[in-house]
């Protein structure tokens, strides 16, 4: 374990390099799964072609999605470009999945309830159907965000250097510490962005909690 | 004056009619109610008042004025809507559930929340629950928050779609005579839908009996109903039919009782005027 | 499109079925690599899922270690495994991998499953008179197999991704091709390779989703195909209004 | 996608480099290859000792993945290895094999905007590599050997190596070898000794053929070509830091090499500490 | 004999007593009906009957046995229970529901489907509805095949909570009175659970009122009951408080109707003796 004494600067600073390069793929993922999954929700003739087409995305292997995106978009080939474009398309896959659902879990009498009381459609989705798809939304965005950060490490095989750099690296030199390293520390900065959003999730939607406590907990 | 619906009709794609050529005037400041059993259209006849149903033929007036003409949106948060669980926003407190309409039509925040914990009294509740969500009350608290939601914007009319199908019979006995001490002092324009025909005579001023496609069977006051049912399906759901409203007199313990045609008895009697 | 072309090209070409790697053999060893981890993933994962489901208790914990599990990286494990087991034992170190993949998504559809059921049927099994392990069996297990292949499903599509790793260690399948490709800049191989894995995944997707359906208890299907699906109508086409106005 | 790609492509740190490249940092890249990575390290920390602002872009994978960020100045010094540079990027078809052939042919070869500094004598090249038992127990010695093995023999290395022209066809060609290929990737010394392969294709300046007891094989008909550390820089800086750099190259012996690579592997000493102590030793810091 | 409550308590963690020391005797043979506003502890008598609730403290008994020395699953298979919803488990057909409790006890299948298709027609269900499933029922009918199944076991015991509460009020007539006929057939001892006043004064020979924590604040034959209410909570339960049980006579158009404390018809007299 020496190894990791050693090189905590190095771990550190893989970290935040980590960090930097998953953090837009989560954000861009949601971005785009939000209009995506809205349209699927919203529209029966898109919905199937849209929910088959983003699964489909995730069934690509990383290992080859990664290299061939620099073909087809046409970055340079060293571009970090290249792992957040892989990384948006799996999070979109995941996430487009969990828009639709939680806007499907939108209980019927609440949407007609905020029809009736004289919402417009936008806003009625942005006030209304959002917020309360909130919870299935986030539960998605954990799963995405914790798959990216996993997944992220595969960066490395492409020239984009993060924690993956202590597995390969650690791998060629056989230092055990220095890949369990890398395989803690992906873990723990995976789990650390799962609990903030988990957070961030309930001080966005304090009403997810508010409960009766007894009688809601009534037996049937 | 008040609301009129003129032979409307509405089909539903793949369906047969839900409305079936529906008219009746609901006069200004009167409690009518709308019973009938599951799926005989009362719903789909209420939103057609607040055009949450267009009508396929006919069309519903509001004093005088075809809905149709007037936008939606703005039709919708000037009448107030009561739904069977409340249909509040779980995600808003409670007042601002309440303050919805208000703040919809571009009332200053505080000044609607404000008027939605007046409101809070007016249906009774204590103003100590204005910050919970609807999630902390109970299902009659929760009616209650409906109410005075559908208030908020001062309407005159009220549409109530079972609003106290939810609760359970003790609460529900309370929730009505609330409704009819506002209805007393608020006077509005009530169209109730109901399948608890003693929901419905003990709320309306004018009841409206409809068979499936909204088929009118009878209206009238509940006591003429009563005294002449207009055929065996009003008999049937009045509840003539199992002998419950065919009321005999007995004496019990030196008191007079009042028993039904299955021999349960009903009640008591207070004093025997004839 | 050309890339597309040539890769489906590679994918054609006779030359798939002789070399050192023919990609049946590849199929065949992706496939007996993603059916062996899962297989052992739900042999632990299924009945701790259950025991969750049926007593209520431990879901915290469980919800937890499948989390970090989840977020552990299965690359930087299987090289880890590697080198602590030895090249020997290549194959166990990436399907101990694989399996930790699996976990996550069978434990959740057990015990999911359960807890799908509503609690007054399990109530009403209890109050007639059935023991528990004829509840967990007869009632709880049945009705709780829908999502439980679900999870099942969500596993094996993970896992048919994520084998393609395992040619970093000369584990074999439809990795190598990808693998070798990289390293010649070979882009028709590369894309060939992904397609095949794709097309794999696709397949047992598909293979799952009937087998998902097939797992609904006749009678639940019987009463969605009468009641709920027109109250689904009705809430669709209401929607519409909705949308119109 | 497409209309997406642009923000994104704005914090890249390619777009980055291009940027500050003109802004007269040095640019040094690496191979995904802890002894490639050593080496750049050491030229890094010579140009800094020389004054120079450096800018590492290390760990960028295969050389066909890096070689046109080279090309096109995004990097300026890379440490390469003659031999395979010239094979796999330039003249698949070479005929040269001595390192001062090799040499030559590669500054012919190489494009308009690349200079080939000078080399050095340490070489880390391909080999034909077998357990020292396996050698005595088959009197081997040089590779053409192996033909005389009667039992089924198993090459092992990287995937690729089924495609190279030094692969399982090339050693039929040459030697009259009969292999089955398996891709033992990074584990190749690992299964030599294991003795799931009989035949690696194992970096020469791989320590493990010290510690291991791993025996290459002489390859007299010049299967391999020679592959000595060669550094390649923009044509714009390269006269420029060849002052800096050629010194080092000079004193990078093929004793030194595997001495740099077992203090990464066996003392597990960073990059860093490497190049620093190895620059002081060599007076060049 | 019959089941006995002798000082039965029952905490659950966390929660206050949800039955305070509870004492009642069910004769074998009759209706006896609990009735009480919702979390009174109705359920959790009816579960200490068939131990799927064990009181903390105190002792339930069945023919003057302590139930706790009797395995719970052999029990549960001698007790019919009828739950709210019917409880049917929703992957078995309908003659399989019915069956489950002899097959659990070894009858051979074939018989014991035999004998639940005679069970249909008891409950007064058409055989042709064996084969389906519980999703493919009515609620009224899934609650007639609660009862079937409850049946099934020839227990002596039926627990019956809420059974009708969940069906319509037109077809939760009828069960009742479907239920009034079957125990004149049948002679089981009957414990069963409401929160329907109305409903406990049809079916019961027994009707106990209860308050929370399942104290007993009233039993008795209906009748006694109106005549006279214990006291203001059960004067309010049954109605009296809003009036709806002191009732008045009055005439319109010729016939005599009779109306409650606050004006609302309650039925017509069928002929006025005194
Ligand atoms: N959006 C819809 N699409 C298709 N059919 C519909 C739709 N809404 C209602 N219906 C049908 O129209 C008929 C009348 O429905 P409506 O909801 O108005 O009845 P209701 O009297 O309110 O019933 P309930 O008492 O159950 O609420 C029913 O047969 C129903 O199935
Ligand atoms: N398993 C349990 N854990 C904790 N509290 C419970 C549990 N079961 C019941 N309770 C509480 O005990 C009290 C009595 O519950 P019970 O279900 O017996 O009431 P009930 O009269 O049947 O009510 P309802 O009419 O709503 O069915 C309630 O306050 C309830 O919240
Ligand atoms: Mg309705
Ligand atoms: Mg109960």
């Amino acid at each position: 374990m020496t190894w990791v004494a050693d090189n905590v600067g190095l771990i550190l600073q893989l970290t935040a390099e980590h960090l930097r390069q998953s953090a837009p793929p989560i954000l861009w993922g949601l971005l785009l799964a939000l209009p995506l999954g809205w349209l699927a929700h919203r529209s029966r003739v898109l919905r199937t072609p849209i929910v088959v087409t983003t699964g489909l995305l995730y069934t690509l292997p990383s290992l080859a999605l990664l290299p061939i995106l620099p073909v087809v978009f046409g970055f340079s080939a060293l571009s970090e470009a290249n792992l957040v474009v892989a990384l948006t398309i799996y999070a979109v896959a995941i996430l487009v999945r969990s828009v639709v659902d939680g806007l499907d879990s939108v209980d019927d009498d609440t949407r007609r309830s905020a029809v009736a009381l004289g919402y417009g459609p936008a806003r009625r989705f942005l006030a209304v159907e959002l917020p309360l798809a909130g919870p299935v939304i986030l539960a998605g965005l954990r799963v995405a965000a914790v798959s990216t950060i996993s997944l992220a490490t595969v960066g490395i095989l492409i020239g984009v250097t993060n924690l993956g750099y202590l597995f390969t690296n650690g791998f060629q030199r056989r230092i055990v510490p220095e890949i369990l390293a890398g395989v803690v520390a992906v873990a723990v900065v995976a789990l650390i962005v799962d609990l903030v959003l988990q957070i961030l999730g309930r001080l966005l939607m304090p009403w997810t909690r508010a409960t009766l406590p007894l009688q809601a907990g009534a037996p049937a | 004056m008040g609301i009129e619906f003129r032979s409307a009709s509405k089909s539903y794609p793949g369906g047969a009619k839900a409305v079936d050529d529906f008219s009746l005037h609901v006069p200004s400041r009167t409690t009518t109610v709308l019973v009938g059993s599951s799926g005989c259209g009362k719903t789909t006849l209420l939103r057609m008042v607040n055009r949450m149903v267009d009508p396929t033929e006919g069309a519903v007036l509001i004093d005088d004025e075809d809905v149709r003409t007037r936008d939606a949106v703005q039709l919708r948060r000037s009448i107030g809507y009561v739904m069977q669980n409340g249909g509040l926003l779980p995600h808003l407190r409670v007042v601002d559930n309440i303050a919805t309409v208000p703040v919809l039509q571009g009332a200053p925040r505080r000044q609607a929340r404000e008027r939605a914990r007046e409101l809070l009294e007016v249906v009774g509740l204590d103003a100590s629950l204005a910050e919970r969500y609807p999630g902390q009350l109970s299902g009659g608290q929760q009616q209650r928050v409906g109410v005075a939601r559908a208030l908020a914007a001062e309407p005159n009319i009220l549409l109530m779609d079972e609003p106290f199908g939810a609760v359970d019979p003790i609460v529900r006995a309370e929730l009505q005579r609330e409704l009819i001490r506002l209805q007393q002092e608020l006077g509005k324009t009530i169209l109730f839908v109901t399948h608890d025909i003693d929901e419905a005579f003990l709320l309306g001023d004018h009841v409206v009996i409809l068979d499936h496609g909204a088929r009118v069977v009878q209206q009238g006051s509940p006591a003429e109903i009563l005294a002449e049912p207009a055929d065996d399906f009003v008999r049937a759901f009045v509840g003539m039919g199992g002998g419950r409203r065919e009321l005999t007199l007995r004496e019990t313990d030196g008191r007079t009782v009042v028993v039904d045609g299955s021999g349960r008895v009903q009640g008591v009697l207070k004093d025997a005027t004839g | 499109m050309n890339l597309l072309l040539d890769a489906l090209a590679w994918l054609a070409s006779p030359e798939r079925l002789s070399g050192s790697h023919p990609l049946p053999r590849a199929f065949a060893e992706h496939l007996a690599l993603t059916f062996g981890s899962v297989a052992i993933a739900a042999l632990i994962a299924i009945p701790v899922g259950w025991l969750i489901g049926h007593t209520g208790r431990g879901r915290g914990i469980a919800v937890a270690l499948a989390g970090a599990a989840r977020a552990v990286p299965s690359f930087g494990l299987i090289l880890l495994l590697v080198l602590l087991v030895g090249v020997l034992h290549k194959v166990e170190a990436a399907v101990i991998a694989f399996v930790l993949l699996s976990i996550p998504s069978i434990l959740a559809g057990a015990y999911a499953g359960f807890e799908a059921i509503d609690r007054r049927t399990v109530d009403a099994a209890r109050a007639t008179g059935m023991s528990e392990a004829q509840i967990l069996w007869r009632v709880e297990a049945r009705l709780g197999l829908p999502l439980l292949v679900g999870g099942v499903r969500a596993a094996v599509l993970q896992v048919v991704a994520t084998a393609t790793l395992a040619a970093w260690v000369n584990v074999g399948g439809l990795g190598f091709d990808i693998l070798q490709g990289i390293q010649l800049r070979r882009f028709d191989q590369v894309l060939g390779g992904a397609i095949a894995v794709a097309v794999l995944a696709l397949v047992l997707d598909a293979a799952f989703a009937l087998l998902q359906r097939r797992a609904v208890p006749a009678g639940i299907l019987a009463s969605t195909s009468r009641r709920p699906r027109r109250a689904s109508r009705t809430r669709r086409s209401t929607e519409k209004e909705a949308l119109t106005t | 996608g497409c209309g997406s790609s642009d923000p994104l492509e704005e914090d890249t740190p390619a777009a980055e480099e291009s940027g500050s490249a003109a802004s007269d940092a040095i640019v040094v890249g690496s191979q995904a290859y802890y002894s490639n990575e050593i080496i750049a390290e050491i030229y890094a920390q010579a140009l800094e000792g020389a004054g120079y602002e450096v800018e590492r872009s290390f760990n960028i994978g295969q050389r066909d993945a890096y070689l046109p960020s080279l090309e096109s100045g995004e990097i300026d010094l890379f440490p390469e290895y003659s031999g395979s540079l010239l094979q796999q990027a330039y003249d698949p078809e070479t005929e040269a094999r001595t390192p001062d052939d090799v040499y030559a042919a590669l500054v012919d070869a190489l494009p308009e905007g690349l200079t080939a500094l000078e080399q050095s004598t340490a070489s880390d090249q391909d080999s034909y590599t077998v357990t020292a038992a396996f050698a005595e127990e088959n009197d081997l010695e040089e590779i053409g050997d192996l033909a005389d093995v009667d039992t089924p023999l198993t090459l092992g290395g990287p995937a690729e190596l089924e495609e190279r022209p030094y692969g399982p066809d090339g050693v039929k060609d040459v030697y009259g070898v009969d292999v089955a290929f398996s891709a033992t990737g990074d584990t190749t010394v690992e299964e030599l000794v294991a003795g799931t392969i009989q035949v690696g294709n194992v970096f020469t300046a791989d320590p493990r053929i010290e510690t291991e007891d791993l025996v290459p094989l002489d390859d007299p008909e010049g299967l391999f070509l020679a592959a000595n550390v060669v550094p390649i820089a923009s044509t714009d800086v390269a006269d420029e830091i060849a002052e800096v750099i050629d010194p080092v190259s000079a004193a990078l012996t093929p004793e030194g090499l595997v001495s740099l690579n077992v203090q990464s592997t066996e003392d597990q000493r960073s990059p860093e500490d490497i190049a620093a102590d190895w620059l002081a030793e060599n007076d060049l810091a």
